[in-house]
């Protein structure tokens, strides 16, 4: 990642941006975000397949925001955070530059978002085998089974949001369940509250999910939970032609097509 | 032990099935009463959380209804309400929640008939699908003691 | 003080095990699920995971479940009746398996729930428990309860310790209580006279990081340090280092209401979630997260040490393992050992 | 049946006085009469109010100790809970837990002036002093309250506002925000800080407690000082956000500081020993 380096410095050196965000060695064999602020800090920089946490979590974060100008390394799946990101109007070009790591582990700079969006648009999002399976098992199996198998695996869930935290796209400010009226969700942990709590969470990502697994890394439970948006993402594919982050916006969710089809509407 | 009354819930737009159902009554029209009504501008403003937050409560099941496509008082409102319903209507599913006990309809403000007849329908199959025991279970939560872990 | 030790062979933990479930005792023990070891409740002994360093829960919900009622309400004709939570139908339970540090974490928490007001809840829920600690033979990086007072053979919390002596070994029991003795009483048979055993040599090494005390003095003029703003700017705010940590008592009292009757509850919080301190009026003294971060650890390493008399970290480890990014207690304490100010 | 810490006692709302827009006054008795015979408190002490369902929300007693038989409370209808006690009607009951926190030292203040400075809805805390020491008026000097709003609507307690300005023994001057007067307002017009300069009270064996929106409190404590009162000799009282009442919950402290144990009162010196964190 030498080139890498070498930008992130030049980048600071000469003022274009006020911080890069990227990878540094973690403790314990982790790895984890870095914040360069200082030309020599850049050293530190690093990147190997160890690195998936997604970044774009961070170009939201107020204090991080309030640094000023940023660069951001990313991966695929942070880029495509990034384009969903601008279509909603969190980050432009004004304030985030885009340092790419192509998925063969390549630098390449884009000079702005239009760019990385021609680069995202190369590759559709596409369910890992392992999680493909498991989706299938669970379609295959009655609703009582599924009632079921979520009801055992939502309910060690105590809430910690840490699947929030971890993703780009939940950045609101005041999360459905931080909502005290109407109390939308139950706010202790409980079945109900665990499993209205995942429902919603996946309904508000529907569309806006790009898939990189950061909300289940992050569990320290290791829930299944992104099955919920996987699922998701697959029927958007099967309904309306599929999902990818767009620039242009038109979101799978606020819009619509006069001959959407469905079987369901007597 | 007296028979199951199904409690249904429904969720209506203004402007098409609740006048719908208005011309249900005036026409003189018999149906079950089992339904609440809750009526909204347009099916555009029934949050996902309101049908769940139905459940909670005790419903066996749910109507939701509005303006046949094309005919939106907004213009739009039931497209995007359809997409949504096409995607949370298959999440629901997926979490096993009985998806059955949701009926979707499209009534005009013409179709008080309509209207009864998707009442008398609902009506039926929950009573032959029975109370909603899975979810009332988890939604009554103080009825049992917490247990350690 | 001279201990009541005993030798129980390895073979005779499942006889215990039976014959603690023959005598109605709820056993709860470390069980792994989807990857992840939590306390739950034990039906058969090949269930429980023995080798772990840690499990990835504390066991805190023994004492302070993530959500216990705390009252029943029902409106009628004459008004309003209100039953508070009755505990007496608790079951007689055995929490097997836990490390020293979280078995040391329950003088913590009940240090917490005792100071000035009695919690009668937390009292009584803890009344019914009897820990059975075991030591730690391994340890790993993130373990640093030597630093905080600790050891990995600490006796403090529980009321019967097992070391195990080597690899496959037989266990050394030390019975350290009242309760751990009415075990013992239960099934003699199986704890064997012990004699000349040193188990610090059985023991998992655990250097000692930094000195707790310093760091309290220190912290002492630490509020306006820059540090917890860089130490913070990878934090998210989540609520997962509190909610796996064995001391953290943080809770949030809500309502829920079926119809005319309903409950309040008694729920777990964190420090890390941004709403925590909100005001209605929409003042919130902790805006961001580095006051949010301060607060975690000036809470554990001053607050509580100078208000309470114990400090509220015993070094398991736990948060800096569950933390999804990276966010390690150790190096963070460390690094205000070393920063000047 | 053993009772736990959190159990509230059952209160009936006997009276339901309309303050000012959004904000009102409960009277409220305790259901159960041996409640009531075990019940004590001082000034200062706050409570946990609930509408059962609903939740618990943090309020002040506004009546003085020394009226027995009921305790009152003022809230505004700002969040959840207040919102569904707003919603209550005379003869409803609710939940009260309490009395939590520290205390007006009012034995110390005995043959001192007293001066009041309060804002908007801060009265309410600081009434329950004003009628302790009044009803004990022997006790005290010259006793003095600025109170401020920012209309003349927003006034809370307007039956008491002209109790007290008939009263001899009470100095009351009353002010709205520029702009907040009406067309028969006789009282002054300006911001609460800006008129305790004006009116320039004595410091000399005077106590000041001052209660309001923090912007209020920021402007008045310098006037104070230049009048020459000591950090010693002021008092206010905190609100940070509580569920307990009693250092359990971890949310209302300020450094090592338990709002709900160690205060809600606080001299000012104590507060300046306090992180900037409320």
């Amino acid at each position: 990642m030498v080139d890498l380096i070498k930008r992130a410095k030049e980048l600071i050196e000469t003022s274009t941006v006020k911080v890069v965000i990227g990878y540094e060695q973690g403790t314990a064999n982790k790895t984890r975000a870095l914040f360069v602020e200082k030309a020599e800090d850049a050293d530190k920089l690093m990147f190997d397949s160890r690195c998936v946490q997604n970044l774009a979590a961070y170009v939201t974060k107020r204090e991080v925001k309030e640094k000023g100008k940023m660069a951001i390394t990313a991966t695929l799946p942070v880029m495509r955070s990034i384009i969903q990101l601008a279509s909603e109007f969190q980050v432009n070009d004004n304030n985030l530059l885009v340092l790419g790591i192509t998925p063969e582990s390549k630098f390449i700079e884009f000079g702005n978002l239009v760019e990385v969006e021609t680069f995202v648009h190369q590759y559709t999002i596409e369910i890992d085998a392992r999680n493909k399976e498991m989706l299938d098992k669970l379609e295959k199996m009655s609703p009582a089974e599924r009632w079921k198998f979520w009801i055992d695996e939502l309910t060690p869930c105590f809430k910690c949001y840490a699947c929030r935290a971890a993703c780009p796209m939940c950045y609101c400010h005041r999360c459905t369940v931080d909502f005290n009226q109407p109390q939308w969700i139950p706010v202790p942990s409980h079945e109900l509250g665990n499993l209205e709590w995942h429902i919603m969470r996946a309904i508000h990502l529907t569309g806006r999910c790009i898939d990189c697994d950061a909300c289940y890394n992050a569990c320290p439970l290791s829930i299944p939970l992104n099955l919920l948006t996987k699922k998701m993402l697959e029927d958007a594919k099967e309904h309306f032609g599929g999902y990818q982050p767009s620039l242009k916006g038109g979101h799978l969710m606020s819009t619509y097509k006069p001959d959407d089809k469905e079987n369901f509407i007597q | 032990m007296a028979e199951f009354e199904p409690k249904i819930v429904a969720f209506v737009c203004n402007w098409c099935t609740y006048a719908g159902a208005d011309l249900t009554g005036t026409s003189r029209i018999k149906y079950a009463s089992n339904v609440r009504i809750i009526r909204f501008p347009c099916t555009g403003r029934i949050d996902y959380m309101l049908l769940l937050k139905a459940f909670d409560e005790g419903a066996d099941g749910i109507i939701v209804s509005g303006c046949h496509p094309n005919d939106c008082h907004y213009t739009s409102g039931n497209f995007h309400a359809r997409r949504r319903w096409i995607m949370f209507r298959s999440l629901c599913d997926f979490t096993g929640i009985d998806t059955e006990r949701i009926k979707f309809s499209w009534v005009s403000a013409a179709e008080g008939a309509k209207w009864a007849d998707i009442v008398n329908a609902t009506v039926t199959s929950i009573r032959e699908l029975g109370p909603y025991t899975d979810y009332k279970k988890v939604a009554k939560y103080p009825e049992k003691e917490v247990s350690h872990g | 003080m001279n201990i009541d030790k005993r030798l129980v062979r390895k073979d005779s933990l499942e006889k215990l095990f039976d014959i603690l479930k023959q005598n109605s005792k709820t056993i709860y023990a470390p069980s792994s699920k989807n990857g992840k070891i939590s306390f739950n409740v034990a039906e058969s002994f090949s269930g429980i995971v023995t080798e772990y360093v840690q499990t990835s829960q504390s066991s805190k919900d023994i004492a302070f479940p993530r959500t216990e009622k705390i009252l029943d309400y029902s409106k009628n004709k004459e008004g309003m009746s209100v039953k508070g939570t009755d505990l007496k139908n608790l079951p007689e339970v055995i929490l097997w398996g836990v490390r020293p540090c979280d078995a040391s974490g329950i003088g913590e928490l009940s240090a917490i729930f005792n100071w000035d007001y009695k919690d009668e809840i937390y009292n009584d829920r803890l009344s019914r428990v009897t820990v059975f600690g075991f030591s730690c033979n391994k340890s790993d990086e993130y373990c640093f309860c030597t630093s905080v007072g600790g050891n990995p053979g600490n006796t403090a919390g529980s009321d019967i310790l097992f070391t195990r002596l080597g690899e496959n070994g037989d266990y050394l029991a030390e019975i350290l209580t009242e309760k751990g003795s009415l075990v013992v009483s239960m099934s003699p048979d199986l704890f064997g006279k012990a004699e000349n055993i040193d188990k610090e040599k059985f023991l998992a090494e655990v250097p000692v990081r930094f000195n707790h005390e310093e760091i309290r003095v220190k912290l002492d003029k630490f509020f306006e340090s820059k540090e917890w703003i860089e130490q913070s700017l990878r934090c998210l705010g989540c609520g997962a280092c509190a909610y796996v940590c064995p001391t953290c008592a943080c809770f949030d009292v809500q309502d829920e209401a079926h119809g005319k009757s309903g409950s309040r509850v008694r729920c777990w919080d964190s420090c890390g979630l941004s709403h925590f301190t909100l005001h209605t009026s929409g003042h919130n003294p902790r805006e961001v997260q580095s006051q949010r971060w301060r607060q975690r650890i000036m809470h554990k390493f001053s607050y509580m040490p100078e208000r309470l008399s114990v400090y509220g970290c015993t070094g398991c480890g736990r948060c800096s393992r569950a933390c999804p990014v990276d966010m390690n207690i150790l190096e963070h304490l460390i690094s205000i050992q070393e920063v000047t100010l | 049946m053993m009772d736990n810490l959190y159990m509230p006692y059952l209160m009936r709302i006997e009276r339901i006085t309309y303050e000012a827009p959004g904000v009102k006054t409960f009277m409220l008795k305790f259901v159960n009469e041996a409640d009531q015979d075990k019940f004590s408190y001082k000034a200062g002490q706050f409570g946990e109010y609930s509408v059962y369902g609903v939740g618990e929300s943090t309020f002040c007693i506004a009546s003085p100790p020394t009226r027995k038989g009921y305790i009152e409370c003022t809230f505004r209808q700002t969040g959840k809970v207040t919102n569904a006690l707003s919603g209550c009607e005379e003869g409803n009951i609710i939940g009260f837990r309490g009395p939590y926190g520290n205390v007006f030292p009012i034995d110390e203040w005995k043959g001192k002036n007293l001066l009041f400075i309060a804002g908007g809805i801060a009265l309410p805390p600081m009434r329950c002093v004003i009628w302790n020491a009044l009803d004990l008026r022997d006790n005290f000097k010259d006793v003095t309250i600025i109170y401020g709003a920012r209309t003349v609507k927003d006034l809370v307690y307007k039956d008491e506002l002209k109790d007290w300005e008939l009263r001899k023994d009470v100095k009351l001057v009353t002010t709205v925000d520029p702009g907040g007067e009406s067309p028969d307002w006789r009282g002054e017009i300006g911001f609460v800080p800006t008129i305790v300069e004006k009116i320039a009270p004595s410091s000399k064996d005077t106590i000041a407690i001052v209660c309001g929106p923090p912007v209020m409190i920021k402007f008045t404590f310098p006037v104070l000082a230049k009048l020459g009162f000591t950090d010693e000799s002021i008092y206010t009282t905190l609100e940070n956000r509580m569920k307990c009442g009693f250092g359990k919950c971890g949310r209302c402290n300020v450094g090592k500081v338990f709002v709900c144990k160690d205060g809600p009162v606080f001299t000012l010196a104590q507060l300046k020993e306090l992180p900037d964190e409320y």
